[in-house]
């Protein structure tokens, strides 16, 4: 049943995609593809809701050899718990909300097909990430993903912009990648398998196996592991793709940089979490940390209103990370699902907005040329606009803030659905789940701190305070902007509509979402275990007292987060024994600090945005002048773009040219040194000759001996008595030589 | 017999068409479809289940020197052989409407070169095997040479004499195999006699030194013909100047040649040189894995470094035959299966690319990769292909490249730790000029000059048909390809473990 | 009047020979250059026989003959030679005989 | 062994009767036929060949097949080694003739003397491989170079032929004359002409310092001069260029082939039976002083080669090339080097000549013997072609042709013996080698006819005397026969 | 050795021999060195005569002096100029050419003297049988039948060549 469950979800979007993918690149359109694709999705929806009652109690695995070598076997498998069946759900629901959107959204483009061809693909392939058993899999998922990525990022390739930016998207996380191809061959080595689960999988191994001798390499495998995660969730510091990944349409932004694959590295990281060693969770808090942070405050100073969401997008995703880093397995995950949701809707919304300020997509993508090439003059008042070789610096007029304004009349639903989502992740309390994810984050790096006294998770529980208040301030700085005030731009405003039903139904579905509706399976303790950290050995001198079992915060009574919470510290502590099994629970008092102290930024943050963008009150000009050079480094994005294309692309270019150089004179140059010296030992006998300039190995080495056989025919002059002497001297010469030999 | 059939089958193809008239054309496209043929029926009739050689036929020769013709099949001959009848057709169709002069002597030239591939990849004797190897260079020094581009003539040379600097090396060192195999009369020339011996304690075969100076004769005629660095001079005017269907061959065969032969003698023959060169002290213990390590480094940054397409390609195969030594130099099943899937994989994968360019340049009359741009919106499906097989040679999971690549350095990294995790650059690299080169020929916006570009036709589609379905297929099966040599190669690494 | 005078003299008349051969500009020098040398070879051989070989033994000496006879044929082809040049050429300078080379 | 009496050796001298007869029948043939138009001079010179060919094998099975017999009193010996060489030198003088009567360079007014010549000179070169006494070897080369002298120079109203023939015999006298002079001293010093006592005297000599070894390498290296000079090695081999392009396009052909074969049958006698024992070589390592000259002589005429234009001169020096990997057999001092000799020059013959019989035929046709009259041959004459290319590629050493084989079994000679550098300096030029034979190809194929040339059609005739060199070098290496026929003609030559 | 008639007439005829033989090579005019060269060829007829080798001599006499030097003398008058009588040389390859022979000239020197095999030879005087006979005999019935027969078929050969070649311009 399981079996063929998991089958037909990977099959539906995979067949959709064979057939459609085909058609679509002949160019055929095949009648009503899009109600397929969609059907195909939600049938994948049907089957995940169906599965998860299967997880319950136990994780199964189920396992084909894949790639069978005389003494290793590579196998493919699924692994179904309680995390694939989340994912499951979560994935296939907003792909298939996605779909839903899209037939609104994309409805009139040239290549309409193969988008639909191209979401089934992605769909597939983040299925199939998620419902792998072993690293091969995941790698293998995780891979096609980034393709699907690279395609829709791409889609409209006419674009010079879209087509950079899908190229850097798929090189930048291959950066990633190949440090956890690096991850993965580490562990190969050592265990002589990918797979994860079951006897001989790795973890069985490394919890059996692996000595304290083995931290050193295993931290090094985790966090190589980890750099996948960093290039695929976009964070520090390859995160510079995914804000242009934004060229893409929207509803993939919504589906994939938002809810799906950029969520992969969280999911990625968490999957990994039995092998995560004190260092490597460190690196990846710190990681997290501080991307939640630098992404939040770059966010601060966007106008766009996609690129606003792509660095909150980062920011959240590096929550994730600082969660699982930090050892809150079930918050990260928790949160991951509650942002996929909210983060979709606002994508979609304003997705939603574009679409009604700017008709483009139904005059098709030549339209959008012509209005790039317009924005390329047209906004070149825009003096913060960077010098335009940073990709996509650009704003579209449709997609910039300040063109809009006042839309929340025009557009209701989607005002009303994207506030809901905006009050979610800002973490307005009780009643929007993106509170109870981020507290949840919040209070578990709190309580790390905590128990083990460690500077570290303190300095980590401050960066994602702040990130916190920073949230809620550019999240509302984007609802002022575009939804409240005058409009700023009449023309615009006049002709912006709400969207159609197939639209708005999404947006409405995905609000329903936001709000702790679904995502209480995460609470329910017997349903979600987290793994065991076999290797995770907290310091010595951070081991405090047992502290009493502290008050349990209200949320929690409320809806019965302790006892996910407690259970995964249970988890967390039953197995090893060196330390806490007198099972002391230090972050009980964390939690009622963390949420107060949370709710305390974000409304500060919602506040001072309030006080800005809405009522005036404080100039947000006089502010940046006050903070130029700040101001500067959050609208430059901290200068990685400048970095990466300054430095590395200008370095690898250079080696590049360096080793085509290297082919042309230094392999040249020795062999033709080879030839000058054979030239010159040959010119004692024969004279000197002319040397020619030539290129190439064979060129020089030709030309030399071409000379020489120059050289010998000069001798064959026609004179007879020049041959006489040459055969006579010749004798006495052999003869001498042989004497003295 | 049948494994003669199939080889000598082209040859007498090759006698029939230089003695019937021009118009004989349809005869000549379905000579090559015998092999493929037969080969179809080695698949299926290959016993996958022995690391024995099979279809063996071995008759005396030349008597004088011992000399037999002894050919069969193992798993890795298998393979390659099956490329090569497949190849075959594949090249016949691609060249049929673009080769226009001497036709006739194209298609002869072209029949010759495939029994010399043919029979190289079957042969078990070790003269038979070099007969083999050296029949392949003059069809395809003629075929650069008279249907290639404007510096052809210089292309041509240059291959042939660097080939041919390597095989007289090669024959040095086969010469010194065969003096050193026994007393005068008892010497042989069989494969795997002189396997056999090579591992017999006390004979004159195995001895250290003997088997290091062997092993780099035989290495440097091989390595010219992988190519490994710097023996790669002569590719990248090869394919350039090469017709497209003789690139095809150049990239999916010849330069498995190299890589088969360095598994067939220099692994097999001479585990004790290999062994000083992958597993001894020092620098030269990790020689064999430097030089992938360099190929696969340099051909990718010479590859990033190229604005002709075609030499962009050609780069790319020296950084992906890398990866077949790094993981040969790995000697475990790991990374010798990963490297022979590589030959296998880099065979369909390169042809396809090749084909593609092909296809372009057929159109365009030119290579410039910055010369186009925005083709995508044109030829949507060609686009659509020519992803298909940048993806493939990129390396994207799902698609055939992925797996050899990913076992060969999952095998390398055994041995060469840091080698290896260097040689992941290439992995990146790989990609960048792919991508770049993608960007700039499909993507942006559609040069004004190439608006009326015909989209790729019937007769190339049909071409790359099988080639992109072999690419996916094995992607996602590559027990297809494996069953066929894992014995093969446990029964090789069981040598090698030995030592 | 030992081997040794007969050599010596041989020795002179060959190392004249080559001499002639290598220096004289003239191919009819050149010629009475190779009928030095062949002398020289003749008289080796007659003197072999005498002081070398037993007595009765005059297969020296018949070489030489057979020498002398050889010399006879060499020397009416060389100036036959030598007259086809002249009239190809217009002389019989050996350097100047040089359309064939390198 | 019992060497025969005069009259009693006159039976197994039957061949060489056979070819004076049929030479003196050929002048007297030319001297009745008058018309100049005739072939049947040539063609009565050819049946000579045929008739002494058979009773070359008549002989060689009646009486030399087993223990070789000396005739005419030890002067000269009938062995299988000798019966090797005149098979191949028939076949070769054949081949000749049939290129003369194909060639519009020869004077018809002058065929009768031209086609006795040919014979007679074929005689010379029939006793070049089987003398073995001084004196007939010195009368024998004589006979062959005179004959030569007169051929290369052959030509009427040819200042290139009779330039050749001057420097040839210019040459050739000072060669010979040296040579003499060596032999002189080796007769002085052993006392003897008998080259199977020789080297016995000599080790004795030499044993008990009677005399010194300066004695003996100055010697050895004037017959070398005489020698080597027949072969074409360094430095003897500075005419042969020279005379190759001078000389009519058939003796040319000739000469790279008979005359160096008989010049390396000579060689091999001499050396061999001659110096061929440990303790003479213990004094003079002449091996070491060949292989040397081996190594230079290969080098040589392989960079020369590669600037010519003339495909003729181009050829000689390709020709003195192989004449250094011929050479490399000759050092060994085992059989296996001196088969190898034997088999590649049973090869060389058909590849050579092959290649000179395209040349004929592309000096007929478009008047030329530069590289630039084979442009664009492939479209042209595409079989003409094909076959020239079968000949240059088995002389580069191409597998599977029989040059190939060629090369591989002096290699392998070579390399048993250790000879490492040798064979290593071999093949790397054996590698240059292809450089300038593939610029033949070049232009043939992958350049156009200046003009628009027509279609030039060759008779049946030129087809099937090509196919007559083509087949065998194609096929000769995969049979057994012939290695096993070089092998059996060494064993008579003392080895250690 | 005792210094008699004997011994003075040979070193006479040493002396003309190689003096002739010097002036072959030095003379500049042609006819001159011609007339060197027949004095040397008397010279070693003379050496014949006194290694008792008769016929050999008389041979040496008819066939060089009678045969070869008219040959040359002929060949001098028919390609002779003016211009050619006189012999031109080179410094430069007299010196190399004179340093090979000069060589060449060491070589056999250092041979000669060091060849026990050859030392001590000396003409005892003792004297043999006339040797024309015994020629005869050898070559027509013994040993050298052979290479007397090859010699003419040579001659022959050498005949017609020579006639063939030198013919040419008559036959235009």
């Amino acid at each position: 049943m399981t079996v063929s469950l998991i089958s037909l979800i990977l099959l539906c979007p995979l067949a959709a995609f064979a057939v459609f993918g085909l058609l679509g690149l002949a160019n055929r359109r095949f009648p009503r593809q899009d109600y397929l694709s969609t059907a195909a999705m939600l049938i994948a929806l049907a089957c995940s809701f169906l599965l998860l009652r299967e997880v319950v109690p136990e994780p199964e695995t189920h396992t084909v050899n894949w790639v069978s070598l005389g003494s290793v076997t590579f196998s493919m498998g699924f692994y179904l718990d309680s995390v694939t069946a989340i994912m499951l759900i979560v994935v296939t629901l907003v792909s298939s909300l996605v779909h839903i959107f899209s037939m609104g959204y994309m409805h009139g483009d040239p290549r309409y097909p193969r988008f639909f061809a191209y979401l089934s693909l992605f769909s597939f392939s983040m299925l199939f990430l998620v419902v792998s058993d072993n690293l091969l899999g995941i790698y293998i998922g995780w891979e096609l993903v980034g393709l699907c990525s690279y395609l829709l990022i791409g889609f409209w390739f006419e674009k010079d912009s879209a087509a950079n930016a899908c190229k850097k998207a798929f090189l930048t996380t291959r950066v990633g990648d190949v440090g956890m191809f690096i991850g993965m061959m580490m562990l190969f080595t050592k265990f002589k398998t990918l797979s994860l689960y079951g006897e001989g999988g790795i973890f069985a191994l490394a919890a059996s196996q692996l000595t304290t001798g083995d931290m050193v390499w295993l931290s090094i495998a985790g966090v190589l592991i980890f750099c996948g995660a960093i290039g695929k969730s976009a964070q520090m510091p390859l995160h510079t793709w995914l804000p242009d990944a934004m060229e893409g349409p929207t509803p993939v932004s919504a589906l994939i940089h938002a809810a799906t694959m950029v969520a992969a590295g969280v999911y990625l990281t968490a999957r990994m979490f039995p092998i995560l060693t004190e260092t490597s969770s460190l690196v990846i808090a710190y990681v997290g940390g501080i991307t939640a942070l630098v992404a939040a405050t770059i966010a601060i100073v966007r106008f766009d209103i996609k690129r606003v969401l792509a660095y909150s997008t980062i920011s959240q995703l590096g929550y994730m990370m600082l969660a699982i880093g930090a050892g809150s397995y079930v918050a990260g995950l928790f949160h991951l699902t509650t942002h996929a949701f909210f983060k979709a809707l606002l994508f979609l919304g304003s997705g939603s907005v574009i679409h009604a300020f700017h008709a483009m997509h139904a005059h098709g993508h030549d339209d959008e040329h012509e209005h790039d090439d317009s924005d390329a003059h047209g906004h070149e008042h825009n003096e913060d606009s960077d010098s335009g070789h940073v990709l996509g610096s650009e704003i579209p007029p449709d997609q910039d803030m300040r063109n809009m304004g006042g839309l929340r009349h025009k557009m209701p639903i989607t005002f009303i659905t994207m506030l809901i989502a905006t009050l979610s992740i800002s973490g307005v309390p009780f009643i929007f789940s993106g509170f109870w994810s981020k507290d949840a984050i919040l209070a578990g790096v709190l309580g790390r701190a905590m128990e083990w006294n460690s500077v570290h998770h303190y300095i980590l529980f401050i960066m994602a305070l702040s990130a916190a208040g920073i949230t809620a301030f550019y999240m509302f700085r984007l609802i002022f902007m575009t939804f409240f005030g005058e409009p700023r731009n009449q023309e615009m405003h006049d002709m912006a509509h709400e969207s159609p039903l197939s639209m708005t139904v999404p947006l409405l579905i995905l609000a329903v979402l936001s709000l702790p509706v679904v995502n209480t399976l995460w609470f329910n303790a017997a349903y979600v275990k987290p793994p065991p950290q076999p290797h995770l050995h907290a310091p010595a001198h951070a081991y405090i007292a047992p502290d009493t079992k502290g008050g349990t915060g209200l949320a929690f009574s409320l809806f019965g987060v302790s006892e996910a919470v407690a259970a995964e510290e249970n988890a967390g502590h039953d197995t090893h024994g060196t330390h806490a099994d007198d099972g002391h629970h230090g972050h009980g008092p964390a939690h009622t600090i963390a949420m107060v102290l949370s709710i305390c930024v974000a409304g500060l943050g919602i506040f001072l945005s309030w006080l800005f963008y809405h009522r005036r009150t404080l100039s947000a000009e006089s502010v940046t002048t006050t903070f130029r050079p700040i101001y500067d480094l959050f609208w430059h994005k901290y200068y990685f773009d400048e970095f990466y294309d300054g430095v590395l692309v200008a370095l690898t270019v250079w080696k590049a040219r360096l080793f085509a150089q290297f082919d042309g004179t230094v392999v040249d140059g020795i062999v033709n040194g080879v030839g000058v010296v054979t030239r010159d030992i040959l010119a004692a006998f024969t004279g000197a000759f002319d040397n020619r300039v030539v290129d190439g190995i064979v060129n020089r080495v030709a030309q030399v001996t071409w000379a020489v056989g120059g050289r010998i025919r000069r001798i064959q002059t026609g004179a007879i008595q020049t041959y006489l002497f040459v055969v006579l001297a010749g004798i006495v010469l052999l003869i001498l030589i042989f004497r003295a030999l | 017999m049948l494994l003669s059939l199939m080889i000598f089958i082209p040859l007498l193809g090759m006698i029939a068409v230089l003695l019937l008239p021009r118009e004989s054309e349809e005869l000549i496209k379905r000579v090559t479809l015998i092999p493929l043929a037969l080969a179809v029926y080695l698949f299926i009739s290959y016993d996958r289940s022995t690391a024995g050689t099979q279809y063996v036929v071995n008759a005396p020769w030349i008597d004088a020197f011992n000399i037999q013709y002894h050919i069969g099949i193992d798993g890795l001959s298998v393979t390659l052989l099956l490329l090569t009848a497949l190849l075959g057709p594949i090249c016949v169709i691609a060249s049929w409407r673009n080769i226009e002069k001497g036709i006739k002597a194209y298609m002869a030239l072209f029949l010759l070169l495939e029994t010399g591939m043919l029979g190289f990849f079957a042969a078990l004797d070790l003269f038979l095997f070099y007969v083999f190897f050296e029949l392949t260079l003059l069809p395809m020094y003629f075929l650069i040479g008279i249907w290639g581009g404007p510096r052809r003539e210089y292309a041509a040379i240059k291959f042939f004499l660097y080939t041919l600097f390597g095989s007289v090396l090669m024959l040095v060192a086969m010469i010194a195999v065969y003096l050193n195999s026994g007393d005068p009369g008892a010497r042989t020339f069989d494969i795997p006699t002189l396997i056999a011996l090579a591992s017999t304690e006390g004979h004159a075969l195995n001895n250290l030194n003997f088997q290091i100076w062997v092993f780099l004769g035989f290495f440097i005629g091989f390595a010219v013909k992988v190519p490994i660095f710097p023996f790669h001079t002569w590719l990248p005017d090869a394919h350039v100047e090469a017709p497209t269907a003789i690139s095809v061959i150049l990239a999916g065969i010849l330069l498995k040649m190299g890589t088969y032969g360095l598994v067939r003698v220099n692994m097999a023959m001479f585990p004790l040189g290999l062994d000083h060169f992958t597993n001894g002290i020092g620098f030269w213990g990790n020689s064999l894995a430097l030089l992938g390590f360099i190929n696969i480094v340099y051909g990718s940054f010479c590859a990033l470094a190229q604005t002709d397409f075609k030499k962009l390609v050609a780069y790319s195969s020296i950084g992906h035959m890398g990866f077949v030594i790094l993981g040969l130099a790995a000697r475990n099943d790991t990374g010798i299966t990963g490297a022979i899937l590589q030959m296998f994989n880099h065979g369909v994968i390169s042809a396809m690319l090749f084909l593609l360019v092909g296809v372009l340049y057929d159109r365009a009359h030119h290579r410039e990769i910055n010369g186009f741009g925005g083709l995508g919106t044109r030829m949507p499906v060609y686009t659509g292909i020519t992803t298909l097989a940048f993806m493939a040679s990129l390396g994207l999971p799902g698609l055939s490249g992925f797996v050899g690549e990913a076992l060969s350095l999952l095998g390398a990294y055994d041995e060469f730790k840091w080698l290896t995790i260097l040689s992941t650059i290439g992995i990146v690299v790989g990609a960048a000029y792919f991508l770049w080169t993608l960007q700039r020929v499909f993507l942006g916006n559609l040069n004004p000059k190439y608006e009326d570009l015909p989209e790729i036709n019937g007769r190339e589609i049909l071409t790359l048909v099988p080639l992109a379905i072999l690419t996916i297929l094995l992607g996602v099966w590559p027990n297809l390809a494996i069953d066929m040599f894992r014995e093969s190669v446990t029964n090789l690494v069981n040598v090698l473990q030995a030592i | 009047m030992t081997l040794q005078h007969y050599l010596v003299i041989s020795a002179i008349l060959f190392t004249l020979g080559i001499f002639a051969v290598l220096t004289r500009r003239n191919a009819i020098s050149i010629l009475m250059g190779i009928e030095l040398i062949l002398n020289s070879c003749n008289l080796n051989f007659a003197a072999f026989s005498r002081f070398v070989t037993p007595p009765e033994d005059i297969s020296g000496q018949i070489i030489a003959i057979f020498g002398i006879v050889l010399a006879a044929a060499e020397a009416a082809v060389f100036l036959a030679i030598i007259l086809a040049i002249y009239r190809e050429f217009g002389s019989i300078r050996p350097n100047e005989v040089d359309t064939l080379k390198g | 062994m019992q060497p025969l009496s005069n009259i009693d050796s006159l039976l197994h001298f039957s061949p060489e009767i056979l070819l004076v007869i049929f030479a003196a029948a050929v002048i007297i043939l030319d001297l009745v036929v008058k018309n100049r138009e005739s072939v049947a001079v040539a063609h009565l010179a050819l049946v000579g060949c045929l008739c002494t060919l058979a009773a070359v094998l008549f002989i060689h099975f009646s009486f030399g097949n087993e223990e070789p017999v000396a005739l005419f009193l030890g002067m000269i010996q009938l062995d299988v080694f000798a019966t090797f060489f005149k098979v191949l030198l028939l076949l070769a003088t054949a081949a000749t003739i049939l290129f003369s009567l194909r060639s519009e360079e020869l004077d018809a007014k002058l065929k009768g003397e031209y086609y006795a010549l040919l014979l007679a000179i074929t005689l010379g070169m029939f006793l070049m491989a089987s003398s073995t006494n001084l004196l007939m070897i010195f009368i024998a080369l004589e006979t062959v170079s005179l004959t030569s002298y007169i051929l290369a120079g052959f030509l009427t109203h040819s200042p290139r032929s009779s330039e050749a023939a001057f420097k040839y015999i210019t040459y050739g006298a000072v060669a010979s004359g040296t040579m003499l002079f060596g032999l002189s001293l080796l007769f002085g010093m052993a006392g003897t002409g008998d080259l199977t006592q020789i080297g016995g005297r000599l080790t004795e000599l030499l044993a008990s310092g009677e005399v010194s070894s300066l004695t003996v390498l100055i010697a050895i290296t004037f017959v070398l001069a005489g020698v080597g000079y027949k072969i074409a090695s360094v430095p003897f081999h500075m005419w042969s260029p020279d005379v190759y392009e001078g000389a009519p396009i058939p003796i040319t052909a000739f000469l790279s082939v008979a005359s160096k074969s008989a010049g390396f049958a000579l060689f091999i006698r001499f050396f061999y039976t001659g110096f061929g024992s440990t303790g003479l070589m213990q004094f003079v390592d002449w091996p070491f002083m060949l292989a040397i000259v081996s190594a230079l002589t290969m080098t040589v005429g392989n960079l020369a080669a590669l600037p010519q234009q003339n495909v003729k001169r181009l050829l000689a020096y390709s020709s003195i090339a192989h004449g250094g990997y011929l050479l490399m057999g000759g050092v060994l001092l085992t059989s296996e080097g001196v088969g190898a000799i034997l088999f590649y020059l049973l090869v060389y013959l058909f590849m050579n000549l092959g290649a000179f019989y395209v040349v004929v035929l592309v000096a007929n046709e478009m008047g030329s013997e530069t590289i630039d009259g084979y442009r664009g041959l492939g479209s042209r004459a595409p079989l003409v072609a094909l076959a020239m290319v079968v000949f240059l590629a088995s002389l580069t050493g191409l597998p599977p042709l029989a040059g190939f084989f060629g090369k591989w079994l002096l290699f392998t000679a070579v390399l048993e013996q250790g000879y490492y550098w040798l064979a290593l300096v071999g093949l790397l030029n054996s590698v240059v080698s292809l450089y300038y034979y593939a610029r033949i190809f070049k232009v043939m194929y992958f350049e156009d006819a200046e003009e628009e040339t027509s279609h030039v059609s060759f008779s049946t005739g030129t087809f099937a005397l090509l196919s007559t060199f083509v087949i065998p070098t194609i096929f000769i290496g995969f049979l057994n026969i012939f290695y096993t026929f070089s092998n059996i003609s060494v064993s008579v030559l003392p080895m250690q | 050795m005792e210094f008699t008639l004997k011994t003075f007439i040979f070193y006479g005829f040493a002396l003309m021999t190689v003096a002739s033989a010097l002036l072959v090579v030095t003379v500049r005019n042609i006819v001159h060195a011609a007339f060197s060269l027949m004095v040397t060829l008397f010279g070693v007829a003379g050496l014949y005569v006194f290694l008792q080798a008769d016929f050999l001599a008389a041979t040496q006499v008819i066939v060089y002096v009678g045969g070869i030097l008219v040959l040359i003398l002929f060949g001098v008058m028919m390609t002779s100029g003016r211009l050619e009588m006189r012999i031109h040389i080179e410094r430069g390859q007299l010196l190399l050419g004179g340093a090979v022979a000069l060589a060449l000239f060491m070589l056999l020197l250092t041979v000669i003297a060091n060849t026990p095999a050859w030392k001590n030879r000396i003409d005892d005087g003792t004297a043999l049988p006339p040797t024309t006979e015994k020629i005869g005999e050898l070559i027509l019935n013994g040993p050298f039948l052979l290479p007397f027969e090859v010699v003419s078929v040579l001659l022959l050969v050498a005949l017609i060549g020579a006639a063939l070649i030198s013919r040419k311009e008559v036959r235009d």
